[in-house]
């Protein structure tokens, strides 16, 4: 048993930064995804311009924990007339893919699963194709009305929108010339440019099919809960429901990252290239600094000796912290290391995905909701084929660019340009077309069959 | 040592829940036992380095086919048991002449192992820490040699459809 | 280094399965689900010897028939659906109209 | 395998472990379930459902999903080609980069051009 155990030693030695990121993963990811959930709670309780509970700790910061308890102690209910094989597999399959594309994804250039893979974010992307299948068997096993409508409205809708996500990562892919996501960020640094300056409707394209492949308001048909009750997962509750939940906020977190590696230049600092923004690399020590004082300043204004105290407390944390952090900078040994490329270099990748899923989140506030028919003639009519478009006029820069030595920012422009006129056409051509009854979309089971189905 | 237990992990996976596929009566737990063989075969093809090939399998099988598969067996409501073939006969047949098969090529493919000179193993891999980049070597051999199967494709893409929609439209208004 | 052979006799496994489940079931939507099958367990080897010769080809036809296989599932499908609206059945032994 | 990819088949079975050993444990610690069996009818509205609900639904549906598995294939076949393209303008061989995804995708923007004269991205008008 001797070289077994010994390979095994070996591999442990050889992975482990990679192993123990799987390990973070699976173990932060649903808390984190229960915290995006409170803050989008309390987001909302602000825009309604009502308070938000306060209860549970200081905020109501800890209501989520009992809540997550609740859910995994409620009953596990199975409706009689459900499948019980594939109601159980649904969920399972929906959490797998969600955390599992997760693993392609870099959160800074030390902190990534799959680091040496070529597949890199075509890994991500892949996994997630999954996705309807979760939706889809789970609507099917409940046998049930609601759920069935819900889950075919729901699958049309990602499958649509995940073309469309395609040729617009087909365009950032285009420009990087790699799929691996390290190599995709240092290549945003040598040309000196995010990407998302050099494919902006690509980027556009990309950021609506994200929103739609995550069922957020302004499309959130498959939920719809004054149509659909809970779309494809009205049947299931408990820790069942739980999983369908982790799995559609990993996938937010899974689209937010791919979106801002690809576009928007990864963990570089904005303008990477830029002598005087030097001082922004320091951002992590200075935020936290900040946020201590702050916290220092707000501690003397507690209602009571508790909260002021645990703001003391949060202000030493984050003194710390970024004492550490600035010590760190200038070493190089491995503990160092891993705090400085780890968190420290992780530090503008945790700002813009959370920036990207407040985007989602602002808009679900703003806009309302899309019929479905608008929906799917937004995906076919026009950004298909816009997002083809793309494509091809990403590709014309860059042979511009190369071949005839044109500027950069000339040809980026001229293409950009006609990717946007072809746009307004399709708008147009759409327009003109668009006088289908919207009736015959409201009810989702308009079939000639129904005559004698039902 | 690790590379045959990987293998043989995938491959069980793939056979046994391959059987489960053909003797199920409920066609959608058919498409889910369907659905884990085609992931243990992408598997498979993780197994020998075919990555490209891993991930559309994922993406065009399981993702794309298979979603198709079970529009289908909801829209059309496929998913009550059937009656199996009445006949005991023709499944008796279909092993036996199965069974023929399998074990002519099986006798071919055990015996060319033993051909002197041919060990039929698959070439250890360059122990190197970075392997070639498999996306870009297909899309070589993609955009090389077989430029004109891709843009046949194309054609058969085009074909197919032009073809589901005419098939699938309802022929009142056409 | 794993011999080829392992590689081969999975795939016929595979293949016989998809054989046996076309020749047997009555549902056509299991049939095709089994050629399916087949068209997998094909794509195994083309990969496997891909992989022992060295030679990427193997690959680039394997992906061909993913994409052949796409296309036949999506006519196919149209097929079955274009069948069940004239005839009502899904049993590959009532599709007799061209029966004699 | 590719030694890149054992950390990443390790942790998709450590994420395939996560629900699966959550849903068995909680099954024993769980309290017992109480209730008729009204509790496990199927939830619409409170209304006794009448028809079962696995009756046929549209093919609208039919036609996106057979739309997505074309189109599907189609980004498939883009994504090799993007990562070589940088490679072939570094060669200075923009013409060859360029024009054989210009047949690919021209001759299926003939099939795109047929389908929306044909209606068929206008869920509406498939009935």
């Amino acid at each position: 048993m001797s070289p077994m155990l010994h390979s095994i030693l070996a591999f442990v030695q050889a992975w482990w930064v990679e192993l123990l990121c799987a390990l973070l993963i699976v173990l932060v990811v649903p808390l984190i995804a229960v915290y995006i959930a409170l803050v989008e709670r309390k987001f909302m309780a602000d825009v309604q311009a009502r308070p938000d509970s306060t209860r549970v700790g200081p905020h109501s910061l800890l209501q989520q924990i009992p809540d997550a308890l609740k859910l995994l102690f409620k009953e596990d209910l199975i409706p009689a007339n459900a499948d019980q094989f594939i109601f159980w597999f649904a969920p399972v399959l929906s959490m797998t893919a969600a955390l599992t594309s997760m693993g392609a994804v870099a959160f800074g250039p030390w902190f990534q699963v799959a680091r040496d893979i070529n597949l890199g974010l075509l890994f991500a992307v892949g996994v997630s194709a999954l996705r309807p299948l979760g939706i889809i068997l789970g609507g099917w096993a409940s046998n049930n009305h609601y759920p069935i409508i819900g889950a075919l409205r729901s699958t049309a809708q990602l499958i649509s929108y995940e073309t469309t996500a395609g040729f617009a990562l087909v365009s950032g892919f285009l420009l990087a010339g790699t799929l691996n996501v390290r190599a995709i960020v240092e290549i945003q640094r040598t040309d000196q440019a995010w990407f998302v300056f050099l494919a902006p409707v690509g980027f556009f394209i990309y950021l609506i099919a994200s929103i739609v492949e995550t069922n957020r308001e302004p499309f959130d048909l498959p939920e719809t809960k004054s149509e659909l009750v809970a779309g494809s997962i009205a049947e299931y509750g408990g820790f069942r429901w739980l999983l369908y939940f982790l799995a559609e906020y990993a996938n937010r977190i899974v689209v937010a990252s791919v979106g801002t590696t690809l576009f928007l230049g990864g963990w570089l600092r904005p303008f990477p290239n830029v002598r005087w923004l030097i001082w922004l690399d320091a951002a992590p020590t200075l935020l936290l600094a900040a946020v201590g004082a702050y916290c220092v300043f707000r501690a003397g204004k507690q209602p009571a000796r508790e909260q002021s105290l645990f703001m003391w407390a949060v202000a030493l944390a984050c003194f710390v912290v970024a004492a550490i952090f600035a010590l760190a900078a200038p070493f190089g040994h491995l503990p160092f290391e891993l705090m400085h490329n780890g968190l420290y270099g992780a530090f503008w990748l945790l700002l813009k995905v959370p920036a990207y899923i407040y985007i989602f989140t602002w808009l679900r506030f703003t806009l309302p909701r899309f019929r479905f028919d608008q929906l799917m003639r937004l995906g076919w009519h026009i950004l298909i084929p816009l997002a083809l478009i793309n494509v091809v006029d990403v590709g014309i820069a860059l042979a511009l660019s190369s071949e005839f030595g044109w500027n950069r920012w000339l040809s980026t422009l001229i293409t950009t340009a006609a990717t946007l006129a072809a746009g307004m056409l399709f708008l147009r051509w759409n327009d003109n077309n668009s006088a289908v009854a919207p009736t015959a979309m409201l009810a989702d089971s308009s079939d000639a069959r129904d005559s004698h189905a039902g | 040592m690790l590379d045959s237990v990987i293998f043989y992990f995938f491959a069980g996976i793939a056979v046994i829940s391959a059987v489960l596929m053909i003797t199920r009566r409920n066609a959608v737990h058919s498409a889910v036992f369907l659905i884990t063989t085609l992931l243990a075969t992408a598997g498979i093809f993780l197994q020998l380095r075919a990555e490209f090939l891993f991930i559309s399998q994922i993406i065009l099988y399981v993702g794309g086919i298979m979603v198709l598969f079970i529009f289908v067996i909801m829209l059309v409501r496929l998913d009550v048991p059937l009656p199996q073939i009445h006949s005991r006969t023709q499944k008796w047949i279909a092993l036996l002449v199965a069974l023929a098969v399998g074990f002519e090529a099986g006798v071919v493919i055990w015996f060319a192992r033993k051909v002197p000179g041919q060990g039929l193993l698959i070439p250890n891999a360059a122990p190197a820490d970075k392997l070639p980049p498999n996306t870009e070597e297909l899309a070589k051999g993609l955009f090389g040699t077989y430029l004109l199967p891709f843009e046949i494709a194309s054609v058969l893409l085009l074909v197919a459809m032009v073809g589901a929609v005419v098939m699938a439209k309802k022929r009142t208004d056409a | 280094m794993m011999p080829i052979g392992h590689y081969l006799f999975l795939s016929l496994a595979l293949f016989l399965i998809g054989a046996i489940g076309v020749i047997t079931r009555r549902n056509v939507l299991i049939v095709l689900m089994s050629i399916e099958l087949i068209l997998n367990a094909v794509n195994i080897n083309l990969v496997a010897f891909s992989r022992y010769f060295g030679d990427v080809a193997g690959q680039v036809f394997a992906l061909f028939i993913i994409a052949a296989a796409a296309a036949e599932a999506a006519v196919g499908l149209g097929i079955i659906i274009a069948f069940l609206r004239n005839r009502e059945t899904v049993l590959a032994d009532e599709m007799d109209l061209l029966k004699w | 395998m590719p030694p890149a990819y054992i950390p990443l088949l390790l942790f998709s079975l450590l994420v395939l472990a996560f629900p699966v050993v959550t849903l068995i444990v909680l099954k024993y610690i769980r309290p017992g379930s109480r209730g008729g069996p009204t509790k496990f009818q199927p939830y619409e509205y409170g209304i006794l459902p009448e028809t079962s609900a696995s009756r046929p639904y549209s093919t609208r549906f039919y036609i996106i999903a057979m739309l997505f598995v074309i189109f599907n294939v189609e980004t498939v076949f883009l994504f090799p080609w993007a990562v070589l393209f940088r490679s072939w303008l570094a060669a200075h061989l923009a013409g060859f980069a360029l024009i054989p995804m210009f047949v690919f995708l021209g001759i299926l923007l003939v099939g795109y051009v047929w389908l929306y004269k044909k209606g068929a991205f206008d869920l509406a008008s498939l009935r």
